[in-house]
């Protein structure tokens, strides 16, 4: 089958000059690459409706327009690479095969999820499937994931990893830290700086003076190239770049996707300082539609088969989201252990100590 | 009067300071146009403009340095955590460069750190962390955490008049959940002080933050029982009001130490080291701990109940100690 | 067999591990060819190469970011800090990262992170700190701090085996004070283990580090007045020995607790709340604090001796604990 | 007078030609410039002379073959301009006025000395000098200066700060914060960030993989340039220039010295891991032989003009040492207080509690 034709956004930075590249996706891939962020998507929308019926405890961080940028760059992922998600990579950790009900058990803090209620949202990791949650402090997964890389490489493993950063998150010390120490050891980690305008309620111009994240990359002697980040493909071809260049000692790699983050910061932000008119220049721009004219004007699906797709994500979905709500909150003491590997009698000491058994004797 | 919540009272406190002293200013992430995370700082940019209250890129070593530069140029910096779990990456700085700086060259810095703290509101491991203890530790410091909107607004505005840098607490579940009237004059809640929140003569109960709540519902049961407790709100952490520690504890001769904070180095150590060392023949009873245990802050609701000390388990402990 | 100093344990220990185990690596600031600040991973890169024994950017977070990475990749990762002081920079990993992982969802971060504490070595406030209690108050971190060129040997191994994230304490003024015969054989020292330095019956004397010889001292000095006392020394702060404290202070009913970190919020309050609660009745004797007070540690040396606990303390409380 | 000529080692880093500029300093200038460096310079032989005879407590870091760098700039600042040094840039603080024999008070530990013992080397400041003592964590002075810079602006002065960094300290968080958050708030600080091939025994090749420090500014948005350190006159033009440039609202300015630590990081490092061929090259490079070759060869003074200067700074310094040697160690006591500015009775109380009063009654 011949790869379909593809208007490809990335450009080299230090080039400046548009290119295209033919994209080397087979049909089945690219509706993979559909299925995924129309995964992403509507899994969020079934988490909308929960968190309206306040069944997500907690806030609830939407990827709404940015699903191209996630779930592009995981896609270009060989099997034994490993990545970590912001808080807005749920389409990265869906093409890693997290399933929805873990997601849906996770928001809704069910003993199911794969903390067992421990953590929140998309904090959880599962090695098998190469995917490390982060912690809440932004910048902190980039060191990790050098160290990953850097383990790679010790055991003889020819893994890249790859690690998601904010415009906001790059300001912190942790990102400089990181990147500096994968650049300096030559690290197979691909970086991706998700340009979406803001951060919380900032915006990029107090984030940074300089223009765009990419200029970074020349003060780390790294590759960097940006990318439209709303362009699935692009955003998937360059990863691929990348990954290779990774692999073949030429790491680290920082990408730079520009795209929008299309809500609030949380549900719960309502979203006022964002000018109207960059959402709707953005709103034209939207990953998915645009995608979905692509595949059908060149004719690698059909309406019907797109329709087909929503509606076994649907079908999944449903199942899922019920799976979620009928499953329990967790047992209470379950917030005991295994805070070390070797319990050493801490649970059963913690739960005298709650009873005062050694003060009073009983 | 109308009634003032806890976090009305913070951001009253903080405008009045502004308007008074052109020294102070606010600097954090989205503490201009978007008001702070929980909206604490609303309304400040329009009053006093972009100049004094500084968005800043996401870089809590940078918010809390630079607080530190602009204290010792005779400004009076306010630097807001969005949450104060991410006062981890301003720990370096904190410990180092602010605490140490008076002791080292004379030179003091008068700043104020302030954010939100404390579990009860789902955030998980990384939103609901009860950090005081990392920096009651550190010599140079002064840690106060308000448990009322009253001790909110006069302990801010002490914390920004004082000559050495203070982290203000801010519990965040008390932020919309309390109210109540304010006086209309200017008043300070003065830093080093507790507070008796009841009196009583069986059982000294020494706490602060939202676990003051607990402690006083648990007071009332006991009360039904003939159990008499003394709540005492310690506000401030570091430096701890010893006196009035000891005194109650002289009074009552048994101590009931509660925290939110985990347990082992916790503040309740310091309190028993304390009262080991210069109360130890006033003591009529095991002197009792109640905190959160050696976790982290689950997030799911049955997990995050269990962590946090609840009402029963002060009203149990308090029987057994009343009866030892 | 040679005798062996307190610092070539260490460095013994690191060896034999990584000869044994090639997960096990060295990373931090100039430990290759350098050897580190004070040698201790002096010839390390000669004989297992630059790939096994790393040399950063000055980067704390870094360092230890990139250890709890390769950690849960399966490798063993040991972190150096050249001073322990600038632990302060990886205090946010550390504290969030490396110690809530498992808890989380159950991935182990076992790396070991080492450094040279402590002061007597004119360092300064920046070069003599002991931050111990800064991770010993977080959950999912252990400590360890011996006093022996035994105990030392036996703990690095001990925690480069270690599932967990274990904080190794090296006190820089033992490196080459200390020296005995080391087993031919392999051994570890098992972390949360306090070992007995001196039974005695009058009073346990609680400590670790380097205060461990001054306790000795004051005991035999004590000795010749007939005082008689039992020096334990903790070896592991997280977590601590609390059956070998419980019953030492069960047997001789008085206590002092010695450390050379600051006095507020010190170990010796986890440990006077734990036999406040335990042990109350048990107790003969107010529980004494030897500290440093709730400074900086200052440079000179007239200064860093009056900061230092010393022997004199020592003899005089204990003293007056005895007559009590 | 008409102003000297003199090289300009300066380049721009983005447009990589040399140019030269004319010096701007008097006679007078100039010779202060040599008078400071002399200082330095001889001070520091005094120091490591009191430390062979163990008379210095700690360590000693020379700043040998550096001193071009610490001088020309602090040297272009105004007399309001605040400044924080490196430990290396004990020529800084000798032009804002410290005086020697605090310096020698500090090394010694005694109670003479500016922080009365509790601090060690140039862990000390004099706001009305202008200049702020650093503290051991590198890195940490960035965002404290940034913020300085911004009270200046908050407070309505003009003035501008600077802050030395190595191109070890250039790895830490702290450092990209700090530059950040200025850059951001266009604040006028110049960053003096000096290549000197080493930190500690590390080389610059292991602390960053892009070959200047200045490849940095770009990804901050900020101007940057590279100036021969070793040049007295280029680093306090290129200072000059920048302190114009922050001033009239263009900062923050990174600024790269290149030049050689010609000593081991500390007096008792052996120095070892430095290739005999390197040392040999910036020994030829020194920075104060090469400004007396221009001095007397360009006849802004003679040989006996600098046989004077080093008279007088001898003399000065005899005495001096003198003075430090003399003095005496502080009260042991003295180490506590000042920790709050009110001491609360904090004194009183240990002393109590260092004799158990409350337990004991005594
Ligand atoms: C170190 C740290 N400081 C502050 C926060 C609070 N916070 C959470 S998300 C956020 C904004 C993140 O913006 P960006 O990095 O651009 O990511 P985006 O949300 O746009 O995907 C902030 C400030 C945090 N999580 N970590
Ligand atoms: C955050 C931090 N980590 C480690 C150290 C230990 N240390 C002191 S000086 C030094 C090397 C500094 O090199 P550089 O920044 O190039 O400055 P130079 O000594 O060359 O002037 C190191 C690693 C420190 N002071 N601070
Ligand atoms: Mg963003
Ligand atoms: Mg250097």
């Amino acid at each position: 089958m011949s790869a379909p034709q593809f208007k490809m956004a990335s450009k080299k930075k230090d080039k400046n000059n548009d290119k295209t590249a033919k994209p080397s996706l087979s049909k089945e891939q690219l509706m993979d690459l559909y299925y995924y962020m129309k995964l992403t998507r509507m899994l969020e929308e079934r988490l909308t409706n929960l968190y309206r019926q306040n069944k997500v405890v907690g806030g609830l961080y939407r990827s709404l327009g940015q699903e191209a940028t996630a779930v592009g760059s995981a896609y270009a992922l060989g099997p034994d690479d490993i990545l970590s998600p912001l808080i807005r990579d749920l389409g990265a950790i869906i093409v890693r095969g997290a399933e929805p009900k873990d997601v849906l058990c996770q928001y809704m803090a069910k003993a199911a999820g794969p903390t067992g209620g421990r953590d929140l949202n998309i904090h959880f990791g599962d090695l098998s499937k190469g995917y490390i949650g982060p912690v809440s402090m932004l910048g902190d997964m980039i060191p990790v994931m050098a160290g990953v890389a850097l383990a790679g490489r010790l055991q003889g493993k020819n893994i890249v990893t790859l690690a998601y950063i904010g415009d906001g998150g790059i300001s912190t010390g942790a990102f400089h830290e990181g990147l500096n120490f994968a650049a300096v050891q030559k690290l197979p980690l691909i970086v991706i700086a998700e340009y979406n305008n803001f951060a919380y309620s900032t915006p990029t111009s107090k984030q940074m003076a300089n223009k765009d994240i990419a200029d970074r990359g020349v003060g780390y002697g790294i590759p960097a190239e940006i990318v439209d980040g709303n362009d699935v493909v692009a955003v998937y071809e360059l990863t691929k770049r990348a990954a290779e260049i990774c692999r073949s000692g030429g790491g680290p790699f920082l990408i730079e996707a520009k795209t929008m983050r299309m809500k609030g910061h949380a549900e719960h932000d309502d979203f006022k300082y964002v000018p109207k008119e960059l959402i709707a220049e953005w709103a034209a721009k939207d990953p998915i539609s645009r995608f979905e004219t692509y595949l059908t004007s060149s004719e690698v699906s059909t309406q019907d088969d797109l329709q087909q797709v929503n509606d076994k994500i649907a079908a999944m979905l449903d199942e899922a989201v019920d799976h979620a709500e009928q499953s329990g909150l967790p047992e209470p003491s379950t917030a005991l252990g295994g805070v070390y590997a070797d319990d050493n009698g801490q649970v059963e000491k913690t739960i005298q100590e709650k009873k005062h058994s050694a003060a009073f004797g009983d | 009067m109308a009634e003032v919540t806890y976090l009305e009272a913070i951001r009253q406190g903080i405008f009045e300071e502004m308007e008074k002293d052109e020294r102070v200013f606010v600097i954090g992430e989205d503490v201009g146009i978007y008001g702070g995370a929980f909206k604490v700082t609303e309304g400040l940019i329009d009053k006093f403009g972009a100049k004094r209250v500084i968005d800043t890129p996401i870089s809590e070593a940078a918010i809390v340095g630079a607080s530190v530069g602009a204290a010792i140029m005779g400004m009076r910096p306010i630097a807001e955590m969005q949450f104060i779990d991410f006062i981890s990456c301003g720990f370096d700085q904190l410990t180092n460069v602010a605490a140490k700086m008076r002791y080292r060259w004379g030179q003091g810095v008068p700043m104020v750190l302030r954010g939100p703290c404390g579990g009860g509101v789902r955030g998980g491991p990384f939103h609901s962390q009860n950090p005081e203890m990392y920096f009651v530790h550190t010599a140079g410091l002064k840690v106060v955490e308000p448990s009322s909107a009253y001790d909110a607004k006069g302990l801010i505005k002490a914390a920004i008049r004082d000559p050495d840098p203070v982290l203000f607490f801010e519990h965040k579940f008390l932020y919309r959940r309390i109210k109540e009237e304010l006086p209309a004059d200017d008043y300070i809640v003065p830093i080093g002080k507790a507070a008796v929140k009841r009196e009583g003569r069986d059982i000294s109960l020494f706490t602060y933050g939202a676990m003051v709540y607990k402690a006083m519902d648990a007071a009332m049961k006991l009360a039904d029982e003939g159990i008499d407790i003394e709540v005492i709100d310690l506000r401030t952490l570091s430096p701890l009001d010893e006196p009035a520690i000891l005194e109650s504890a002289q009074k009552t001769n048994k101590v009931i130490i509660l925290h939110e904070d985990t347990r082992t180095g916790g503040i309740a150590g310091e309190i028993a080291a304390i009262l080991g060392e210069k109360a130890f023949e006033y003591l009529d009873g095991p002197i009792i701990r109640i905190t959160a245990p050696d976790t982290p802050v689950p997030y799911s609701p049955p997990l995050e109940e269990f962590f946090l000390p609840q009402v029963e388990d002060i009203v149990t402990a308090a029987r057994k100690l009343a009866a030892y």
